[in-house]
């Protein structure tokens, strides 16, 4: 440790007097401590209610320092977590039995009491926990001391896979009401403390002693670093500052999978969409939005701004390896200039229109998609001017149904295709509520489908959905985006998850990550 | 003079790009001796003085030679030229303000001297400093040096120039207008000091000055400089009493003479540098000579109950004061109080000149300003024909701006450079409305004919002329809307003594024509005597005396008057005004 | 003034000594020239994606290479100029304007207004300018007249305390205290004796702030703030390429250069123009 | 002095007062609403939810009402709760502070050790080639943007040579080299522009100077020319680099954003820029305050120094 400060100062030394000596002091600063992971993470976390969703990094870190009462494994299974079992007595009811000797950070012990809590926290309105929508008409009860039953009023094939996302956390009714600042203070069960922590910063993780899994954590410490800009992230992990980092830039994944001293896991994970705005005309006219989406040439958006990293999606976005992925739909919906003419003629447009594009001005993948999108609209007459705004006034205009289209990264809510109901249901607060959207024929077909348990049947449900999606196109679908996680190798024992739990893959992977 | 000289110029030229500054000027100085170099503006008495010092920089471009007891300091490595600058040959500038470095304590400045030429030490440098401050009659000598020269008065600031000029007892010390920016008291005070350093050190000095009074007072010899050449030299008595040139011989008879009694109507003695020198190239002539006849704008209405009327003065001031708050800022609290005019009363008749004189920061400006309404008293009257002037307003105000009149020092200063000439001496006119564009033009040139300048010149801008014909040009503006009364502030006192002259006389003749009254307010005692009809005398915002020009002059009262009178340089050679023996 | 302003800076910029400053004077020119004649001259369309051609290096096709979607560099380079110095100039020309009129009306309102005012333009002058650039946006909404406004509204006060400062002590000057004493009034002492002297500084301070202006332009493109796409801007390019640069370093070195060049041409003519004026506000 | 200070301090309050206002107005001024991005993205805005949390962090109120709550705490030394993370404002100013501080010292030391002698060698040998040379070079950081600088110094530094952390804060107490060498890199990137400006005020002020006939007797008195520069004009030359320099320095406090980010450095300014993004008012509000009151500082800074070069300053102080 000594030699490497000296050497340190010697670095310091000669870049200021700018006799920089390449190579000579390769890496003084790149080693890290033993057992730290230095993780760089894009989001710049400021709010760590565990019930409140903000980005992936706080997925990351919520993930970590709390558990749900289930949670996925590194082969996307669900598995115990707080509760050691669970049994579904009927499709709306899922009964947890909770593990013995769990206990908060601060030493106290998970009751059923906590259990109930927690979930009744999610419901509370005034929580506006994200997963509100999926909770609200559950009744939740605590059987006995270590037992919790959640009810819903209707079947809900879904139900478990919500129960186990990080945004489920268990926390401590007592350490809530004693009115401690939950934006940012953590006491959970899982695998990690919050040591230290600077509000959209940087955060120190410590291993929990008292993990309720045995052997894990693996790591001592992980370092966590907000970096929102790309390069800072990309330039840190090549300069040896850090371990690990999330959400590679797509230009750089196939430069850092060269470097023989990185690792990099790709997989699908958000899918790029444009929304309209279905209630403004013209683009309440499904054959406008269709028109639209014939136009766009998605393997040109996947090639420059996705460096090929992002699948086109020719039809609805169920992933292939997903057991309700529909081959028939596959090339419904492809680039055809002339049907995209057809359609906008028919619908009275032939002579072309006008629409303002929202973009997100902080991402090269929104700013070049929207600048191909703008070209291919033009070629069907469509005039599309594009605005960059930043992300807080994109979430505005999308609540205050204040824009005729925007761009938008949507994250796999659930491997469950009801995901659906969340994007595109006329109750969900996402999209439909507030531009005040609703198609009764897909309506019907979601709630038929969150009914069913048979795997076949709601196949099926799903399928003519999935149709009826297509013919309505509320969103064009563009492509799937690759989520990649790039990392030197002595970091051993990560497993990269797509689609739904490409977020969560960190937060699963990091206790049984080991450095060599 | 049979002493070989301590040094010779010889065929000195100096050109400074296109224009030929100093054009072959040759001269010698003895030990000991006094040299004075006299010019005007532009003479290039300055850049001979800093020439032989090699202190032009940059572009310039020198010829000739510069023999110091025989050595061609010309062609000196700069090495010998740092150890001659100090030692040998030492400098006086002329601005005490910014000759001395506002950051350094004045002790240490002196030291530096010692420190480059003696192998001293420190504190043996500091010591030998605070000998010299001494020496240079600075009381309390030792607290002083460690001031910075903005803690010390101007007359301060120029002994511990001259002792740094003396520190290392040079055989040459050149003063360049050394006690031009003081006033009077302090200049007499400067020189004795000056001139008995020299003694005492036996240095020869080479002074450069304008002012002819102080030459009579100082030199052995003196050089006659014009537009760079040397007009005429000799010993300071062939100079006074029978000088060859006629440029000489004028120059000296239009300095101002103080104990020349007043005679009514007289006018100043002139120099026609144009009949002498022939005509220059840069600046446009003037015209031959101011024509009475030109048409002078019509009588503007008067003010409303204020017809002239020989028993209501012109201008009466009661007790009037004006005080500055320094400091301060939004606040209302802090700050100092200045009394710049602290109870001055003051009566002028109608077509009468009354002089205001006082050295600087008497408050004789700020006087002025109230008068002119261009500034407000803090309490006191002023009436101007009878009419409370701070309470005017609207068309009475205006009416009251077109009789009053001011004409400023600073002729560089007082008309807008952006402007042209025309433009300048109508816009009077222009902003009362009393003209178009077509008859400004013509009145215009009227106005220049008038002052004496070339009606074609109206759409010349300020910069093509020389200072005593901008001053013109602001007497023509000041002309254009025909004022009955004019507050002169040290009209004259920036410009040359031939120039100065010819202004005097054409205030002169205007006063005569037009019936005007003026305020002239000044400095210098030495024009006062034959332009002004009463003497007001202003010290530190008060008015210490007043009365006939002649009872000021000949029977003064008040002791202040009198130090003022006493330390006006005379034009004449006569020991009892000499601080130096007349040379043989 | 104004004819012996703008004659030693012509003239000095014919000296050798100045060579430096003509060269970039002529370069500046060179530079609007072909900027605003981008339209008619013979160079690709610089919106014209492919999307097979991205981020290429030099070539026959493209002599700068290509950008990030495949459009041609050179030709974003031409038309990017017309944005960036357009914005700039326009920018400019707003902040002097309205800056020029504060400071002059600031200048002769009466020393309590002058404090207030004074005072509240020390405030907006230490008002982080990318905290106005992005209420400015968040309010107006990006687009071209924004960014002018913002970057305008940015330079303004500045712009305004230097002519205040310069109006103050023309304030005091013998001719406007003649003027004055002819009975001119407010109006006739701002236009006839304060402006016509305030043009030499207002033009220094001008050649500064285009400097800035041209740089804000380009951070706040860069940080995604200012011109919208697909519109090209220096500031934006690089802001853009430079994410690519180990794809290909070239495409951002350009329009960086491109940037630097102009900024550093400004800046050479805008020395000269100070050390023209610094000797005649002495006098 | 003692009265001197006085008086720069109660008008110093004074402005202070003005910008309280100002900075609130402008701050409620932009469009959009926090508790609308904190809740909006997952929830849609939910309006039951979203009026709940606006009632809990008293955005409801009069602006009237909000202001003065604001200002009553914030004259007692409370700069109020964040929105978004619900920790005191404060608490996260006196983080950032120090560090935007840290980085605008390191600009500096790196403008001056640079810039001064930049500046005296193109004025001391104007109208030579070295003389336009440093001019040039000047020029040349003044002109380079520091985004351009900035990607330059990470990728050759930080990735290439890998001499140089390329980016990152550390905090002092964990490891006091690593905090420095992180240090490195951002405060170049600020300094080589800094640079410029120096040596372009140093310059300009420095020829100014040289005119004064106290450089004239300086040489009069046998200094060389050099030396009459060092000595005589220099000290008086600093006064207006002194100036410029503060004024840099404090429009640095919030204007580091890019620096900020290149270098993920969290300074004040990206706390100002993210509080921003999240219309998070306190933070926003807070920052600015904070901005302003170091500026005021800063230019008493600034008065004492140009008095130690400057004893008129002294005086009329």
């Amino acid at each position: 440790m000594e030699m490497t400060r000296r050497s340190f100062a010697l670095t310091g030394l000669t870049a200021l007097t700018g006799l920089a000596l390449g190579g000579t002091s390769l890496s003084a600063f790149a080693a890290g401590k033993a057992g730290t992971l230095r993780y760089g993470t894009v989001t710049e976390v400021t709010n760590i209610d565990p019930h409140i969703y903000a980005g992936n990094s706080w997925k990351v870190l919520i993930g970590v320092l709390y558990s749900p009462l289930v949670t996925f494994d590194t082969k996307g299974e669900i598995v115990p977590a707080v509760a050691e079992s669970w049994e579904q007595p009927d499709a709306a009811t899922i009964v947890f039995r909770l593990r013995e000797g769990v206990t908060f950070h601060d030493g106290s012990a998970l009751t059923a009491d906590d259990v109930v809590f927690s979930l009744e926290r999610i419901r509370d309105e005034a929580t506006g926990a994200t997963l509100r929508g999926y909770l609200v008409d559950c009744t939740i009860a605590k059987v006995d001391e270590r037992t919790v039953e959640v009810k819903k009023s209707e079947p809900d094939a879904s139900l478990l896979s919500v129960l186990a996302l990080p945004e489920a956390a268990m926390v401590s009714k007592a350490w809530v009401e004693s009115g401690v600042n939950i934006k940012s203070q953590a006491n959970g069960t899982g695998p990690f403390t919050l040591a230290e922590y600077e509000s959209g910063v940087r955060a120190r993780l410590a291993a929990n002693p008292s993990y309720f899994i045995e052997g894990e954590p693996k790591l001592e410490t992980v370092d966590f670093r907000m970096i929102k800009s790309d390069d800072a992230r990309v330039s840190a992990l090549r300069s040896g500052q850090l371990d690990m980092i999330d959400f590679v830039p797509w230009k750089d994944i196939d430069m850092l999978a060269r470097m023989p001293n990185f690792e990099v896991d790709s997989a699908s994970g958000a899918f790029m969409s444009v929304w309209f705005n279905a209630t403004r005309a013209p683009f309440d006219d499904p054959r406008v939005r269709r028109a639209m989406a014939f136009a766009v040439d998605r393997e040109a958006i996947s090639r420059a701004a996705f460096f090929g990293h992002g699948t086109p999606i020719f039809s609805a976005p169920t992933p292939e390896d997903s057991p309700y992925y529909n081959a028939d739909l596959k090339g419904t919906v492809s680039l055809d200039i002339e049907k995209a003419k057809a359609l906008l003629a028919e619908a009275g447009h032939g002579e072309g229109l006008d629409m303002e594009l929202i973009v997100y001005q902080g991402l090269g993948i929104y700013t070049t998609t929207a600048q191909i999108l703008q070209a291919n609209l033009k070629e069907i007459g469509v005039n599309v001017s594009i605005r960059l705004v930043e992300w807080s006034d994109l979430v505005s205009r999308k609540n205050g149904a204040d824009y005729d289209a925007m761009i938008y990264g949507v994250s796999m809510k659930l491997n469950d295709p009801d995901a659906y109901s969340y994007y595109l249901g006329s109750e969900s607060a996402y999209w439909a509520k507030p531009i005040g959207y609703r198609d009764e024929t897909l309506e019907a077909l979601l709630d038929e489908g969150r009914q069913l348990t048979d795997q076949g049947a709601r196949k099926a449900v799903y399928a003519k959905a999935e149709e009826r999606i297509l013919e309505t196109m509320p969103w064009i679908f563009i492509n799937y985006r690759e989520q990649a996680q790039a990392y030197t190798r002595k970091v051993k024992g990560y497993v990269h998850l797509g689609g739904a739990l490409s977020e969560a893959a960190p937060a699963i992977s990091l206790p049984k990550i080991a450095l060599d | 003079m049979t002493a070989a000289p301590l040094l010779s110029v010889r065929d000195l030229s100096v050109r400074f790009g296109d224009f030929l500054a100093v054009d072959g000027v040759g001269f010698d100085v003895a030990p000991g001796e006094v040299v004075c170099i006299v010019g005007e503006s532009g003479s290039g008495k300055s850049v001979t003085g800093r020439a032989i010092m090699g202190l032009l920089d940059g572009s310039v471009r020198r010829s000739g030679e510069i023999l110091l007891r025989g050595e061609a300091l010309q062609d000196a490595s700069e090495k010998r030229m740092n150890a001659v600058r100090g030692k040998e040959i030492s400098m006086i500038f002329q601005e005490p303000m910014t000759a001395l470095n506002p950051g350094m304590r004045v002790g240490a400045q002196i030291a530096e001297v010692l420190l480059l030429h003696f192998p001293v030490t420190r504190a043996e440098a500091m010591r030998r400093a605070v000998a010299l401050l001494e020496r240079v009659g600075i009381r309390d000598a030792k607290t002083r040096a460690r001031a910075f020269p903005h803690e010390l008065s101007g007359g301060m600031r120029q002994r511990v120039m001259i002792a740094i000029a003396c520190a290392a007892d040079p055989a040459l010390i050149i003063a360049d207008e050394p006690t031009t920016a003081l006033d009077v008291t302090v200049q007499a005070q400067v020189l004795e000091l000056l001139f008995k350093m020299q003694r005492e050190l036996g240095s020869a000095v080479v002074f450069v000055t304008h002012d002819l009074g102080v030459v009579a007072g100082i030199a052995d010899r003196v050089v006659v400089l014009y537009r760079g050449k040397v007009v005429e030299q000799g010993t300071v008595t062939e100079i006074f009493t029978r000088a060859q040139h006629p440029y000489t011989r004028a120059l000296i008879a239009a300095a101002p003479d103080v104990e020349l009694p007043r005679t009514p109507g007289l006018r100043f003695p002139t120099v026609d540098t144009d009949a002498i020198f022939g005509r220059a190239d840069g600046a446009p002539a003037s015209a031959p000579a101011p024509s009475s006849a030109a048409p002078v704008p019509a009588a503007p209405a008067s003010l409303a109950g204020t017809e002239e009327d020989a028993a209501t003065p012109a201008l009466e001031l009661r007790d009037l004061h004006r005080t500055f708050r320094l400091g301060g800022g939004l606040l209302p609290f802090g700050g100092k109080s200045l009394h710049a005019v602290n109870g001055v009363s003051l009566t002028i008749a109608p077509g009468t000149t009354t002089a205001l004189i006082g050295e600087s920061g008497s408050g004789k400006s700020t006087l002025g300003r109230c008068v002119a309404r261009l500034d407000r008293p803090t309490s006191g009257d002023i009436l101007y024909r009878g009419r409370d002037v701070v309470a005017l307003r609207g068309d009475e105000l205006m009416a009251f701006r077109r009789q009053v009149q001011t004409i400023f020092q600073d002729p560089f200063a007082s008309l807008n450079p952006r402007r042209t000439v025309g433009e300048a001496v109508t816009d009077g006119l222009a902003i009362h409305g009393l003209a178009g564009r077509e008859e400004r033009h013509e009145r215009a040139r009227a106005l220049l004919a008038r002052v004496g300048l070339d009606p074609d010149y109206v759409s010349r801008y300020p910069h093509q002329f020389s200072g005593g014909q901008r001053q013109r040009i602001a007497i023509a503006r000041a002309l254009a809307l025909d004022p009955r009364f004019i507050v002169a502030d040290e009209a004259v006192s920036a410009l040359d003594v031939s120039v100065r002259a010819q202004v005097l006389n054409l205030l002169s003749d205007l006063q005569d024509e037009h019936r005007l009254s003026f305020l002239f307010i000044t400095h210098d005692l030495s024009t006062v005597r034959q332009f002004a009809d009463r003497v007001a005398i202003m010290r530190a915002g008060e008015i210490v005396e007043d009365g006939e020009t002649e009872a000021i002059f000949t029977d003064p009262q008040h002791e202040y008057t009198r130090s003022l009178l006493a330390a006006v340089p005379r034009i004449h050679l006569e020991s009892a005004h000499r601080l130096r023996p007349l040379p043989a | 003034m104004t004819t012996t302003f703008l004659s030693t800076f012509l003239r000095e910029l014919g000296s050798r000594r100045n060579l430096a400053a003509s060269a970039a004077l002529l370069f500046l020119l060179v530079v609007a020239v072909l900027s605003a004649a981008a339209p008619l001259l013979p160079i690709q369309d610089p919106l014209a994606i492919d999307t097979l051609n991205i981020l290429s290096g030099p070539s026959q096709a493209h002599w700068l290479g290509t950008d990030e979607l495949g459009r041609d560099i050179l030709s974003r380079i031409i038309h990017g100029g017309r944005i960036s110095l357009g914005v700039a100039l326009s920018a400019v020309l707003l902040a002097g304007v309205l800056g020029t009129l504060l400071g002059v009306l600031i200048g002769f309102c009466g020393p309590r207004v002058e404090a207030v005012a004074m005072r509240l333009i020390d405030v907006f002058v230490s008002l982080p300018e990318i905290f106005v650039a992005l209420i400015a946006l968040a309010l107006l909404g990006g687009g071209l007249g924004t960014l002018i406004g913002t970057i305008g509204l940015i330079y303004c006060p500045q712009f305004a305390r230097v002519v205040y400062n310069m109006t103050r002590s023309i304030r005091a000057r013998e001719h406007v205290l003649a003027a004055r004493s002819l009975g001119a009034g407010r109006l006739w002492l701002i236009r006839h004796e304060a402006l016509p002297n305030l043009y030499s500084i207002i033009a220094v301070q001008a050649s500064v702030t285009f400097s800035f202006a041209l740089l804000m332009e380009a951070g706040l493109s860069f940080l995604g703030l200012g011109v919208q796409p697909p519109t090209p801007s220096w500031g934006q390019m690089v802001g853009i390429l430079k994410n690519y640069i180990y794809i290909n370093p070239w495409s951002a070195v350009f329009p960086g250069l491109a940037l630097f060049f102009v900024v550093l041409a400004v800046n050479l003519v805008g020395d000269l123009l100070q050390d023209v004026l610094n000797p005649e506000l002495r006098k | 002095m003692l009265r001197f200070l006085g008086h720069r301090l109660s008008s110093a309050l004074l402005t202070l007062a003005i910008a309280a206002v100002a900075v609130f107005l402008v701050a409620r001024m932009i469009p959009g609403d926090p508790v609308m991005i904190m809740l909006g993205e997952a929830t849609g805005g939910d309006p039951a939810a979203v009026a709940r949390m606006r009632n809990e962090l008293g955005l409801d109120r009069s602006l009237f009402v909000q202001f003065s709550n604001w200002a009553m705490r914030l004259l007692q030394g409370d700069f109020g709760v964040s929105i978004r993370s619900g920790e005191p404002v404060l608490d996260d100013l006196l983080l950032r502070i120090p560090r935007s501080l840290e980085l605008i010292a390191g600009g500096l030391l790196v403008a001056v050790l640079l810039g001064l002698p930049l500046g005296i060698l193109s004025a001391r040998n104007r109208g030579r080639l070295s003389g336009a040379i440093s001019s040039i070079v000047s020029v040349i950081g003044f002109s380079a943007p520091v985004f351009v600088s900035g990607v330059i110094l990470v990728v050759v530094f930080g990735v290439w040579l890998q001499v140089l952390p390329s980016s990152g804060y550390v905090p002092f107490a964990d490891d006091p080299l690593l905090h420095l060498s992180c240090l490195v890199l951002p405060s170049l990137a600020i300094g080589l522009n800094f640079m410029g400006v120096v040596a372009r005020v140093t310059r300009a002020s420095l020829i100014d100077t040289m005119d004064n006939d106290y450089v004239a007797l300086a040489r009069a008195k046998g200094l060389s020319r050099g030396r009459a520069m060092i000595r005589h004009a220099l000290p008086n030359a600093m006064v207006p680099v002194i100036a410029i320099i503060g004024i840099r320095a404090g429009n640095l406090l919030g204007g580091t954003v890019i620096v900020e980010a290149l270098f993920d450095w969290p300074g004040l300014s990206s706390l100002l820029v993210s509080a921003s993004f999240s219309r998070d008012y306190p933070v926003i509000q807070g920052s600015l305050i904070a901005i302003f009151a170091i500026f005021i500082l800063i230019s008493l800074l600034i008065d004492l120094a140009q008095s130690f070069f400057d004893p008129r300053v002294r005086a009329t102080a």
